[in-house]
């Protein structure tokens, strides 16, 4: 018999969003059970790699206004933001940094003792709130910190969610595999909260950590919810070599410049005004535009790259300032980037796209709700400015948490009832599809093939004939008859998690693929050489994609305009 | 059991240890060749220890030094095996056993001395 | 906008690729990984498997077995995620010494042979995974938490904000770096007996809190560490703040906390001022 | 259904599955001198206190009269005897100037503030003032025990 669990609210992942929506709905009702179910321990999850900053206006006797912040997000989005979500975000957000301060943040602070703030790509303002270079981190400790003093949050570290429960149209749970024993168990609930973050694994050359797979993406999609904007994958100029480590914009935010082999500061000619603190697509594009034009370097490992120079800043402010970037480095490159530049290239780091969800972050399925980068609530348009994605996170995971606890507080009497067949067909999926599944090919293999494709293929730039071809390339791996799992123990069994990631990653890079053939315009993050400039008659709306059995089925969402009329970008 | 918080315990720890070095010099010194002007071997003559025990403030000052280092010895002792095993029977175990030890040794060397002080 | 430049803007032209490639390859070498193997769930006995992984000279211990996993032995249970030392999955004996994979370069090691295994102090789980459910109770027994009658802001359109000064932060920051990675836990000898001590990196935390200026909960946060397992069974072997790989110094936390416990130290510690910040309108 | 008051007790139940253990205390190698200085302090102190249960009960004899003390003389004036109490003179020497150096660093002296670290990162709580101390105390015991051969045996 399968074991049942139950609480009254579950959140999926333990990133930023993730705790931040257990505070919120544990501190609606202390009577309710809350369980954050990751596939990770807590402290493990993605978010704490964050490095630069979160954006929030603080200071606005001194010139900052939220007008201006908002109006840098929809401006950064190409348009393709709702500018009603920009204003919500922006108006939340200086909340969210006054209660991490509250709640023991180690941001950083000015000689009088006040909140620091710094400069970032795309803003008119300095207002990247950091802590050091280590913000994610800082703000992962705090939240998770703060959890403990709350006795109603559980923690299940190290499930792996497989597939969301639902009784048509109502949330009914999630089903797991507990790692470390590999029971299958369902975890039913009248609420749940979807925050299993970005799915930058889908590339290989990407400053995620190795959990950013689509599981939570792909359990969506399964179940029927539209996944929003796929095609927008963001890439940030600075990943160093060879492992796509991230350096971060806050780098460039105090004061560093990228340079070509000609020793130029090449952005001069690119973004006139903002140089390196241009949105990243913008840099991004100017980056390879010059390694295509013989400007680049080469790495020894043969790649293309640029250099981003540091040695200015002086030994005292890189070591202050950005102590975790001098660490990095000289582990990751063998470079203390006090004393040489350092080598970087535009690197995968965000998907503005995800789960569709509206301004509550409510997805289309009542009960369910989704926050944080997994979340597509169309803050970030077509291109996400740096330092806005952890902000995202802290507010539509407080905004999130407490819908959540509300709804299962009314819901709590109710019995919650999980059909059989939904959980066996789950049981059968993964235990005779996958577990057990025969082939020959080995899965990691795949893996690597299926992200060498993005890498080559659905990278800053792309061209409609490029991404046929991958395309086709991507379905025909996703048919090859993987080898599934040598490994048959039930503890702890990572071949198996693995499999069924590299599952959802297949099917994920498809999404992205469909949807970057079928947007013909270039926006934002999307570059198409085919069709270089935007198109707003037929492109300003979201892309939806649906799940059907031959592959995604695309159809369009209107974008929410209020105030702001799409103008050309410049910078 | 003994109401004291383990930072008290400590205090007495240091501070008899502390202590404990300054009767240990005294009481060496008094033995070495340079303050008694006797061999060392001599010092140890039956005569000659009865003689030092026999004088008050060596008495005291041993005395002293009995009471100090057992404080400090078996409260290490009893540190050492409470990081050994941990279940309450153990640890209750632990606290008396240390605490019967060192009164004992206390009792059997203040023995000792009055009867030497007894002694013709 | 955007000019039509040839596609292939990731790898550049093949031809290029392979002449790196073969020159690369004359300074590729192989090591042999030795990896510690046991289920404790399938019976008691270890073994090590020993794996030849071509390596790199930026290739850390966590690629190689990660390549190991990938093509040679797809059972290896192993936790990772971050790869850049900053999540604290990774920590595992190698040679001998408790490290993060991801952190240590195959080339600064000396030695032609790798051997991991999982970290001591920490049951083993399978291969050379390990459970943190100790550890992590322990950490939350400290409460780690800021103690202060305002931390939920109750407010949201009165927003107060601490005043700390760099100075102030400096006194807890250095803590606050720890990423959990049991490390240190592992390399205390004390650890290794007692399973009831709360270990440096709890111990860390609670001077963490304790210097943080905007906890009042100074008395409360001595009570809970001085107990008999508490901070007194640290004897100050440092060997916490040796393999720590994050700068934590969790040997000096723990010795400036007993020193508060024995009142050698004097708290001068003064409750931050709480400022309410004026907000516009949209 | 889990519930968390279960999770809290776990390490009250005593789980020592693979704790390092007796081998964690004895073995002094691999992380440094600190930790040396907790083997030898820990080793010095047992072994200093058997010695002083062992001359509690030695000097005892001294009430049975003069035969009874010159017997336990001669058992203990003997080379080996010389030998051993030259080793209780060096060890009491380390543990007790290792002890002084303890009991300021256990209380927070002398280790330096807690800081930005920088990387490399080396601990300021493993400063040179502490490595001093241990090896101060080290040759202390050397030269107590060299001077104590020289009495000892210089009295036959
Ligand atoms: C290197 C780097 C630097 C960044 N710097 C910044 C910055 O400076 N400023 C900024 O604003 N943003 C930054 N970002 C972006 C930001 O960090 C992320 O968007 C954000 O952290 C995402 O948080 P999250 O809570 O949504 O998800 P994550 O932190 O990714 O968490 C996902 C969670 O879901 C869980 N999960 C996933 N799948 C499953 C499953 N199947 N079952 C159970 N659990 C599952 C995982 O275990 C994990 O706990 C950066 C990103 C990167 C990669
Ligand atoms: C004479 C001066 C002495 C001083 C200054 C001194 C000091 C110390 C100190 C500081 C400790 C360490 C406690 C800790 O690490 O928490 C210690 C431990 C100990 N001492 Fe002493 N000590 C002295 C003499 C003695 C003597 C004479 C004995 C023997 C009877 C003794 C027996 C012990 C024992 C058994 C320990 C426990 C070891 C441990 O905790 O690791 N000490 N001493
Ligand atoms: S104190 Fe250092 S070694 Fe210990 S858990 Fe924290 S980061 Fe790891
Ligand atoms: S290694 Fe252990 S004994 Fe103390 S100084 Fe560190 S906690
Ligand atoms: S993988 Fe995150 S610390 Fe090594």
């Amino acid at each position: 018999m399968t074991e049942v669990l139950s609480y009254d609210v579950l959140i999926m992942g333990s990133g930023l969003a993730g705790l931040r929506a257990a505070i919120s709905a544990a501190s609606v009702d202390k009577n309710l059970s809350i369980a954050v179910i990751s596939k990770v321990q807590v402290m493990r999850s993605h978010s704490v790699s964050a490095e630069g900053g979160t954006a929030a206006v603080l200071f606005e006797e001194e010139g900052d206004n939220r007008e201006s912040h908002i109006y840098d997000t929809i401006r950064g989005s190409d348009f393709l933001a709702d500018q009603d979500v920009a204003e919500r975000l922006v108006s939340e957000v200086p909340f969210e940094i006054y209660q991490l301060d509250h709640w023991g943040m180690p941001w950083s602070r000015k000689s009088d003792g006040r909140i620091d703030q710094r400069k970032f790509g795309g803003y008119s303002f300095p207002r990247a709130t950091y802590a050091q270079d280590k913000v994610g981190f800082y703000e992962m400790q705090t939240l998770y910190d703060t959890c403990l003093k709350h006795e109603n949050i559980h923690f299940l570290n190290e499930w792996f969610c497989t597939s969301i429960l639902s009784d048509g149209s109502n949330f009914r749970g999630f089903t797991a595999i507990e790692m470390k024993t590999g029971q299958f168990i369902i975890i039913k609930s009248s609420a749940g909260i979807v925050c299993t973050g970005g799915a930058g694994r889908i590339y290989g050359f990407s400053t995620y950590a190795y959990s950013s797979t689509p599981d939570g993406l792909d359990m969506a999609y399964r179940k029927g919810l539209a996944l929003k904007d796929m095609e927008f994958v963001q890439f940030h100029p600075s990943g160093i070599l060879p492992s796509g480590i991230l350096i971060t914009e806050g780098a460039r935010g105090e004061g560093g410049y990228l340079v070509n082999n000609q020793g130029e500061r090449f952005m001069k000619r690119y973004a006139p005004e903002k140089l390196e603190l241009a949105p990243r697509d913008v840099v991004s594009r100017a980056m390879i535009r010059e390694i295509q034009e013989g400007k680049g370097f080469t790495h020894e490992t043969g790649i293309d790259c640029l250099k981003l120079d540091l040695s200015h800043l002086g030994g005292e402010r890189i070591k202050e300032k950005l102590a975790g970037i001098r660490e990095i480095g000289i582990k990751f490159s063998g470079i203390d980037v006090i004393d040489e530049p350092i080598e970087v290239r535009p690197v995968c780091h965000y998907m503005m796209g995800g789960i569709h969800t509206n301004i509550e972050g409510e997805t289309e399925m009542s009960g369910l709700w989704c926050a944080g980068e997994a979340a597509c609530n169309s803050t970030h348009g077509a291109n996400r400015l740096g330092a806005n994605s952890t902000s995202e996170c802290l507010v539509w995971g407080n905004i999130t948490g407490k819908q959540a606890a509300k709804y299962a507080q009314k819901a709590r009497d109710r019995n919650i009832t999980v059909s059989e067949q939904q959980v066996i067909e789950e049981e059968k999926r993964i235990y005779d599809g996958i577990f057990h599944g025969r082939g020959d090919l080995n899965p990691y293999e795949i893996k690597k093939r299926l992200a060498d494709l993005m890498d080559s293929k659905a990278y800053v730039f792309r061209d409609g004939n490029t991404l046929t071809e991958a395309l086709r390339e991507v379905r025909e791996l996703k048919r090859a008859s993987w080898r599934h799992v040598d490994d048959k123990a039930n503890e702890y069994n990572t071949n198996y998690i693995n499999v069924m990631e590299f599952d959802s990653i297949a099917r994920i890079s498809e999404i992205v693929l469909v949807g970057a053939l079928n947007r013909q315009e270039s926006r934002g993050a999307h570059a198409r050489i085919d069709y270089p400039s935007r198109d707003d008659v037929n492109y300003l709306k979201h892309t939806l994609a649906y799940y059907t059995h031959e592959g995604p089925e695309l159809r369009w969402h209107p974008v929410k305009i209020t105030r702001y009329a799409p103008v050309e970008r410049k910078y | 059991m003994l109401m004291l918080k383990e930072s008290q315990i400590m205090k007495i720890h240091y501070i008899s240890g502390v202590a404990a070095l300054f009767v240990v010099a005294v009481h060496i010194l008094i033995r070495l060749p340079v303050v008694t002007g006797m061999p060392f071997s001599m010092s140890l003559e039956y005569e000659n220890v009865v003689a030092n025990y026999q004088n008050i403030a060596y008495a005291v000052l041993l005395e002293s030094m009995l009471v100090l280092i057992a404080i400090h010895g078996f409260n290490g002792l009893r540190i050492i095996l409470l990081e050994f095993r941990q279940n309450i029977v153990w640890e209750n175990g632990v606290t008396v056993f240390t605490l019967v030890a060192m009164i004992a040794l206390i009792a059997y060397g203040t023995r000792t001395i009055l009867i030497a002080n007894g002694l013709g | 906008m955007i000019a039509l430049v040839n596609i292939k803007n990731s790898r550049t032209n093949l031809e290029h690729d392979q002449k790196k490639e073969s020159e690369i390859a004359s300074n590729r070498k192989v090591i042999h990984l030795r990896v510690y193997r046991k289920n404790p769930k399938q019976g008691k006995s270890s073994h090590f498997d020993k794996f030849e992984v071509p390596v790199q000279r930026w290739t850390t211990v966590l690629d190689a077995l990660l390549h190991a996993k990938g093509y040679l032995d797809n059972s290896i249970a192993i936790r990772y995620s971050c790869r850049m030392a900053s999540c604290g999955s990774c920590g595992m004996k190698i040679n001998g010494i408790p490290r993060l994979a991801c952190y240590t370069k195959v080339s600064e090691i000396d030695e032609n042979i790798i051997t991991c295994e999982p970290l001591p102090n920490f049951p083993i789980i399978r291969d050379l995974v390990t459970d943190f459910s100790d550890f992590f109770e322990h950490h939350r027994a400290m409460e780690p938490f800021i103690h202060n009658p305002n931390a939920d802001i109750v407010d949201k359109n009165s927003l107060t904000e601490f005043i700390q000064s760099p100075k102030d932060v400096e006194r807890y920051l250095q803590s606050s770096y720890c990423i959990k990675c049991g490390l240190c836990y592992s390399a205390c000898p004390s650890v290794g007996t007692d399973t009831k001590f709360p270990g440096p990196q709890a111990l860390a935390q609670a001077y963490r809190y304790f210097a943080d200026n905007r906890d009042d909960a100074t008395q409360s946060r001595l009570d809970i560490v001085d107990t008999k397992h508490g901070i007194w069974r640290c004897h100050f072997a440092g060997s916490c703040s040796v393999v720590c790989p994050k700068g934590v110094d969790p040997a000096l936390g723990i010795q400036l906390l007993r020193g508060h416990l024995v009142s050698f130290s004097k708290n001068d510690k003064k409750l931050a001022e709480s400022r309410t910040r004026s907000l516009g309108k949209i | 259904m889990k519930s968390f008051k279960e999770d809290k007790i776990y390490w009250d139940s005593n789980r020592r599955e693979n704790r390092e253990g007796l081998k964690a205390w004895l073995n002094p190698s691999r992380y440094g001198w600190e930790r040396i200085s907790y083997w030898l302090q820990r080793l010095t102190g047992v072994f200093l206190l058997i010695y002083f249960v062992g001359h509690v009960i030695e000097t005892s004899s001294l009430v049975d009269g003069k035969d009874a003390w010159n017997a336990m003389l001669e058992l203990t004036q003997t080379t080996w005897g010389h030998l051993f109490l030259i080793l209780v003179i060096g060890t009491s020497t380390f543990h007790s100037a290792n002890g002084i150096r303890l009991l300021f660093t256990e209380t927070g002296r002398g280790l330096g503030k807690p800081g930005r670290p920088d990387y490399p990162y080396s601990p300021v709580s493993l400063n040179y003032r502490q490595k001093s101390g241990i090896w101060i105390a080290l040759i202390l015991a050397a030269t107590a025990m060299l001077y104590g051969a020289n009495i000892l045996f210089a009295g036959e």
